[in-house]
């Protein structure tokens, strides 16, 4: 089993691959896959530290875990509504492309 | 009773006023009744006062915690006197006028004004305390606003209304200060718990205690229209003559006299000691002379009259400023009589005003004694009387101020005499020109006798012009009087001297005006300098224009520019600006925020984790 | 019942939301609501205090109450002009049918959050009652305003904004280092705060009140947003929502008179820069709506100097004139400045325009107009026997409480000076512009002009009538002032028995009865 | 040498380059399950039994299918139209990354505590013994952990729901409410989705402004 920086650093490691698909892709789609992936980086951390900070009792510490669950739970939804908005966007303006999604500039 | 009777006095003018203003706008003829009923009701009841004790009646106005301002009647002798000056004065004035203002469309707005003026000049006479004086002296401002502006609709007159008003505001604002600093010397506002207080603490502070009272004085330079703020009460002619004959002449311009001679009644003549005395019986002295030789350059009756009123206005307030023993019993002696004669003489030369078509100028009258002899006889009488000839009114009480100025101050006295050439020389001149000699204009042509309710005014203001000086009338009705302490005898140097100046005025007038048809005086240069006023009104004008208006007009643009436009102004584009920097930002560009806000966090992570 | 003086214009609301028509809504409420306030009024003169407040608490950490009740005299009489002001204010003006509703709402709400304010007994609410009327102020000016209405609605909004939150921090500050828990007046009043801090807050109650109360420097906001506003808006907002920031100051005061000490300089300096600076701001204007707004704003130093006089004596005991100066002006002139922007609006209407060079002898085509307006400036510069005299020679009087000969001059006697130099200033500017616009030969537009109808003369008759009343009898107000809860015993010993001068009694003639007596 | 973990962070690390790299939204919808599942599998391996099946599931289940659907959906299988993104966005969108990464490594080293243990499952049993019951009828919880298992499932329940006795060494106040408000947030989403995929008959307001 491997030590609790590794599991930090691949978390990271993923966060950041994560990170850097957010901002170079250009594909509205796939930046949104790439926020799920940090997500889920962050989610392996949760849960590096629930595994690795144990209680009294010599168990993981399950609030962190329940905290994983939440998260999942509300990016099933976040994903749901926020798919419907990319249809709403795509029926309006027949692109996925952020580059030509600049109505809110000032 | 009596507290009946003199809240009456003093509430009834008030009613009058009310009602005619609320309820009788649409009927003239009701409402001038109604105000003429009103001041003869007051001066039945001041003639009923003459018997009364003295007492004084007090209810509270204002309360504040511990503190009370109050509204109070203060009967005296003096407070008797001065009713009886203004309610009878005031009464055949409403006579007067009941003919005078007869064609007038708004004679109910005039009569609601005489019956707003009764009511505040009673307050003043009445006032127990400074801050009720105060608010009635406002109000008597105010009144003679209202009744100078009369005619409103044209430009002078409107003007002029607005310029006594100022100018006795400026005036106020002294008195006001000066009625504070006594309130913080003597400790009260009251005058009849005044009494005595002022010896002790003249001694203490009497640097203090004179500027008060000359702050107080103040209030009488606006009112009472001494040297250098007289400049409204000539302009004050442009109201009705009637009104110039009450107001301008008899009453209100004597409140300032009667003021400070209620001070000195009440606090004790030492209050007066000092500078401050001097300095007061100096600006009446000063006034007086410059009046008198203004009046000599007017060719408008009534302007001649307005400043031979600030030059007797000028004696009364230099003889209270003596301070000498019964100087200022003279001072109010001759308000007291001169109230009478120059309301008479305001009274005639308005029914010479009216009988002349609303001619003014003295050089296209003429010949009017013909004409109409009953009014020119009654006018006599009172320049006589102003001349001070033996043994008319003004004489007496005019004989008294010289004796008290002789004793105190005899540089004051000198100038007294000369002003006493002077005013027969000027009234020589004016009965000259307007009666005597031929008919110059068409008003003057045309002109007949008065209806009869205009001449019963003027022979019973004639009638109090002979006997009012005599000491059993005067004992009586005189608000504050004196028995003279010497004889009129040919041995008096003082009666020599005066008897003197009056022939030499008199017989000069005479040689210089008879049979004139202009003035041979008005091409003099120094006689040019008198028929300009001494040039007041034109330094006035000026002074307001640099110092009022200008500041004005730079302290708007600070306003509007500094504050308005830098300050806030700068505030509010350097908000915009900020906004605008930020509008920018705002590229509409996804990835750009992202990228910002990826940069944050990796600056944030560096301040909080490695910057320590 | 105090509640009912809120709730009252807030179901005039739903009134109209619900389609009731707006006008006669407005007129009825405001007047139920000026019933209600006179009848409180007696009952509170005739000392039945009782049973009229209520104060649920809606939060408990901090305590927070839903304080509506009479706290004090000062309450009674703000509460009095409020009705008031508003009660001519729904009956003044008018606009198209369109914006009747959006208008009268307004119009309602300014006047709940304006009556909220001051009879709310408890800190929070004070705020927050303050802040509700000042929204629809802001959106009335933007949207029916006159002239640069936008320009203007955000100078206010900019202006009273920065006042608010300054004045909000002053508040929280003030709270905190009292250290109570409850936000009640009751209990806030009887904490004291650490001398250290007093300063500070001293300061910032200062600006911050000050800027509602368009202070010198931060008055330019008022002048223009008066002229711009709709009549009745300005009405309320000059005479009454205005005042809150002086009802502040003197309600807060006792709380931190160390402080407010410290700042009796800065706050003499202001009050003159007030009246000497605006009022030859006002001497310069030339239309007669940005002169009425300058001469609002100038007036406000008297009011100031009154609180400088009660800062200076340290509390009111020690200058129990101030107190009361500084409240029955604030009621005189609000009532005055409501009366005067009102006619404003009528000449306006009847002459279309307000510029002094294009008016002149309106009096003899408007008689009654020129009498009524011709009463209201005289009122406010003073003329004896209406109300606005009655406060400023108080004032005054407050100036010079408590002088010594010996002492020589302090700040408050120059200040007071220098404000009787005031009044000539103010007399300068009213008279001139009463002149220009109904005295002299006829302007080029007042060749003709209507008359008031009796609809448009019954507020500023009715207002005139509380200005003459009040003038004459001071007492009316000031007895009101008399024995209040929050005052010691002492001063309440020192009060006179004039119960019978005490009833609100609104017919002159019994008055003068018992005056003659 | 813990094979099986380097083995599924390469599988992760890959799939998330993958994702990131692959012009095709398909191939990259199925490298991010790829992802995904190494992701599980190392969640999987810190004992987290429950929260790995979970991530499956619903990633790789559901979310994965839902936007397999949406790409098809719009049709986006072959971007003709390809546009590379500046060099400068490139840069930009690597540095920062980087810079992330280097301070992750920084600070890393830190990090205490971080040497593998076995779980004392049995030890923890001791936790768990209810004394009022009989020794039989113990907590499924219990005797899992008597037995060396670990009963993830039970525990991760225990924790979210909370449990009354003090028969338990974890302690919990539970998380009930915020359950309740992630069933209202799911049923809003619903809502949501369900309204904003509705076709309106006006044509949208929001997207013709300039």
């Amino acid at each position: 089993m491997a030590s609790l920086q590794e599991y930090l650093f691949i978390s990271g490691l993923l966060f950041a691959i994560g990170l850097a698909g957010v901002l170079i892709r250009r594909n509205i789609i796939v930046i949104f896959m790439c926020l799920e992936l940090m997500l889920s980086a962050a989610n392996l951390t949760l849960v590096a530290f629930s595994r690795f900070n144990t209680g009294e009792n010599g168990l993981p510490d399950y609030n962190g875990q329940v905290l994983v669950f939440f998260i999942i739970t509300v990016a099933a939804a976040e994903v749901a509504v926020g798919l419907a908005i990319i249809v709403a966007l795509y029926r309006a303006r027949q692109t996925v492309d952020v580059k030509d999604l600049t109505s809110m500039r000032g | 009773m009596l507290e009946l009777l003199s809240w009456t006095m003093l509430l009834l003018p008030l009613c009058s006023a009310a009602v005619i203003q609320l309820l009788l706008r649409e009927m003239a003829d009701t409402a001038i009744r109604i105000s003429v009923g009103s001041v003869a009701a007051t001066f039945v009841i001041a003639l009923l006062l003459l018997e009364s004790e003295d007492r004084t009646l007090t209810v509270q106005w204002a309360n504040a915690g511990s503190f009370h301002i109050e509204i109070g009647l203060i009967i005296d002798d003096l407070s008797r006197g001065m009713m009886i000056v203004v309610t009878g004065v005031g009464l055949l004035v409403h006579l007067f006028s009941l003919a005078y203002m007869k064609e007038d469309e708004a004679r109910g707005r005039y009569f609601a004004g005489l019956s707003i003026f009764m009511f505040s000049m009673t307050g003043i006479v009445l006032a127990s305390n400074f801050i009720m004086m105060f608010i009635f002296w406002e109000l008597v401002g105010f009144s003679s606003y209202l009744l100078i502006g009369h005619w409103f609709q044209k430009d002078s007159a409107a003007e002029a209304a607005k310029k006594a008003f100022l100018v006795n505001r400026i005036g106020d604002f002294g008195f006001m200060i000066g009625i504070l600093m006594l309130w913080g010397i003597l400790g009260t506002f009251a005058f009849r718990e005044m009494a005595g207080s002022a010896t002790v603490l003249v001694d203490s502070n009497s640097t203090l205690t004179g500027i008060a009272v000359l702050l107080v004085f103040c209030g009488a330079l606006g009112k009472s229209a001494q040297v250098p703020l007289h400049v409204w009460l000539p302009d004050a002619m442009e109201g009705p003559t009637p009104v110039s004959a009450l107001i301008h002449a008899a009453t209100m311009v004597a409140a300032g006299v009667y003021m400070l001679f209620r001070l000195q009644f009440s606090a004790g003549i030492e209050i007066f000691e000092g500078f401050a005395g001097t300095t007061i019986a100096w600006v009446g002295g000063i006034t007086s002379l410059l009046a008198a030789l203004m009046a000599t350059q007017q060719d408008d009756i009534k302007r001649v009259l307005a400043y031979s009123t600030l030059s007797q206005l000028g004696y009364m307030v230099m003889a209270v400023g003596l301070a000498g023993d019964h100087s200022g019993e003279a001072g109010m002696f001759h308000l007291y009589t001169h109230a009478w004669f120059k309301a008479l003489l305001f009274l005639g030369s308005g029914a010479v005003i009216y009988a002349c078509h609303h001619e003014q100028n003295i050089w296209k009258m003429g010949g009017l004694f013909q004409r109409m002899r009953k009014t020119t006889i009654t006018f006599a009488i009172g320049t006589a009387a102003l001349m001070a000839i033996y043994p008319l009114s003004g004489f007496w009480s005019k004989e008294q101020i010289l004796e008290a100025a002789h004793h105190d101050q005899p540089v004051l006295f000198w100038l007294a005499i000369i002003v006493a050439t002077l005013t027969p020389f000027y009234m020589t001149r004016l009965f000259i020109v307007a009666f005597l000699g031929k008919s110059r204009g068409h008003g003057a042509q045309e002109a007949k006798e008065v209806p009869p309710i205009m001449l019963y005014p003027l022979f019973a203001l004639s009638c109090m012009s002979v006997i009012a000086g005599f000491t059993p009338v005067a004992e009586k009705l005189s608000p504050a009087f004196h028995h003279p302490s010497h004889s009129f005898s040919p041995t008096n140097p003082v009666f020599l001297i005066s008897l003197a100046a009056l022939l030499i005025g008199i017989s000069s007038g005479i040689l210089l005006y008879r049979g004139r048809d202009s003035d041979p005086l008005a091409g003099n240069r120094l006689f040019k300098v008198f028929r300009n006023k001494f040039y007041f009104d034109e330094a006035y004008l000026v002074l307001v224009r640099v110092f009022q208006n200008a500041v004005a007009v730079v302290v708007h643009f600070l306003d509007d520019f500094v504050i308005g436009n830098l300050i806030v102004g700068g505030l509010v584009r350097s908000a915009s600006g900020v906004g605008n920097l930020f509008r920018k930002l705002q590229s509409g560009n996804l990835q750009g925020y992202a990228f910002l806000f990826g940069a944050g966090i990796i600056l944030i992570i560096y301040l909080t984790v490695f910057a320590r | 019942m105090t509640a009912c003086l809120v709730l009252t214009p807030l179901i005039g609301v739903i009134a109209i939301l619900m389609g009731r028509d707006p006008k006669a809504t407005a007129r009825l409420t405001t007047t139920v609501m000026l019933i209600t306030g006179i009848l409180l009024a007696g009952l509170w003169a005739m000392g039945i205090r009782e049973g009229l407040s209520m104060d649920p608490i809606v939060l408990n950490k901090p305590e927070i109450r839903l304080g509506l009740g009479l706290y004090d005299g000062m309450s009674v009489i703000m509460m009095l002009l409020s009705v008031t002001v508003a009660f001519a204010a729904a009956r003044t003006g008018s606009c198209e049918k369109r914006h009747e509703a959006l208008w009268n709402i307004s119009l309602l709400l300014i006047a709940a959050g304006a009556i909220g304010a001051f009879i709310s007994t408890d800190l929070f609410f004070f705020y927050a009652f303050h802040e509700l009327a000042l929204i629809p102020t802001f959106l009335m000016i933007g949207i029916l305003g006159r002239g640069e209405r936008k320009i203007i609605a955000w100078k206010a909004t900019i202006y009273l904004a920065f006042g608010s939150i300054v004045l909000l921090a002053g508040l929280l500050w003030l709270v905190s280092s009292s250290g109570t828990s409850s936000l009640a007046f009751e209990d806030l009043l009887k904490t004291s705060i650490p001398s250290e801090d007093q300063q500070g807050i001293a300061l910032f109650l200062i600006i911050g009140f000050g800027t509602l109360v368009s202070l010198f420097p931060f008055h330019s906001w008022a002048a223009p947003t008066y002229a711009s506003a709709p009549a009745p808006i300005s009405m309320l907002h000059a005479g009454v929502l205005k005042k809150f920031g002086l009802y502040g100051l003197l309600r807060l005061h006792p709380l931190v008179p160390e402080g407010m000490s410290h700042w009796l300089n800065l706050v003499i300096v202001l009050l003159i820069g007030n009246i000497l600076w605006v009022g030859l701001v006002t001497i310069n204007q030339k239309r007669l709506d940005l002169m009425l707004g300058n001469s609002s704003v100038m007036h406000m130093g008297y009011i100031f100097l009154a609180f400088a006089a009660l800062i200076e004596a340290g509390s009111e005991a020690e200058n129990p004139v101030a107190m009361p100066a500084a409240i029955l002006l604030m009621f005189a002139h609000g009532v005055t400045i409501a009366m005067l922007l009102g006619l404003t609006d009528r000449i306006e209407k009847k002459t279309g325009t307000l510029d002094l060079r294009n008016l002149g002898g309106l009096a003899s085509l408007t008689p009654r107009l020129a009498f009524l307006f011709g009463l209201a400036a005289m009122a406010s510069i003073g003329l004896p026997g209406l109300a606005n005299f009655a406060g400023e020679v108080m004032v005054f009087i407050a100036g010079f409480k408590g002088w010594q000969a010996r002492s020589g001059m302090g700040s408050v006697q120059i200040a007071t000076i220098i404000a009787l130099w005031g009044l000539v200033i103010s007399a300068v500017y009213m008279l001139r512009a009463y002149r220009k616009t109904f005295q002299g030969p006829k302007g080029s537009h007042t060749t003709k002009a209507e008359d008031l109808s009796p609809s448009e003369r019954k507020p500023a008759i009715f207002l005139a009538f509380v200005l003459v009343i009040v003038g004459i009898f001071p007492n009316l107000l000031l007895g009101l002032l008399g024995d209040s809860g929050s005052e010691s015993s002492e001063s309440r010993e020192l009060q006179p028995p004039s119960k019978q001068v005490l009833l609100p009694d609104p017919e002159p003639k019994s008055q003068q009865a018992i005056l003659a007596n | 040498m813990p094979v099986f973990f380097y083995a599924f962070a390469a599988i992760s690390i890959v799939g998330a380059i993958a994702l990131v790299c692959f012009r095709n939204p398909v191939s990259s919808a199925i490298s991010m399950v790829g992802s995904f599942v190494g992701l599980a599998a190392l969640f999987i391996g810190l004992n987290a039994y429950f929260v790995g099946i979970i991530q499956i599931l619903v990633y790789a289940g559901a979310i994965m299918v839902l936007f397999l659907f949406i790409i098809m959906l719009l049709d986006l299988k072959a971007p003709s139209t390809f546009k590379r993104s500046s060099p400068m966005v490139i840069v930009g969108g690597l540095i920062i990354p980087f810079t992330f990464v280097i301070q992750l490594s920084a600070v890393l080293p830190e990090v205490r505590g971080g040497n593998p243990q076995a779980l004392p499952l049995e030890e923890a049993a001791k936790g768990f013994y209810d004394k009022d019951r009989d020794p039989d009828k113990q907590s499924e919880i219990y005797n899992s952990l008597r037995q060396k298992s670990l009963p993830d499932v039970n525990l991760v329940g225990l924790t979210l729901f909370g449990h009354k006795g003090d028969n338990a060494s974890i302690r919990t106040p539970g998380y009930n409410f915020p359950l309740q408000i992630t069933g209202v947030l799911l049923l809003v989403a619903t809502v949501g989705v369900v309204a904003l995929s509705l076709k309106k008959k006006k044509s949208k307001s929001g997207g013709s402004e300039s």
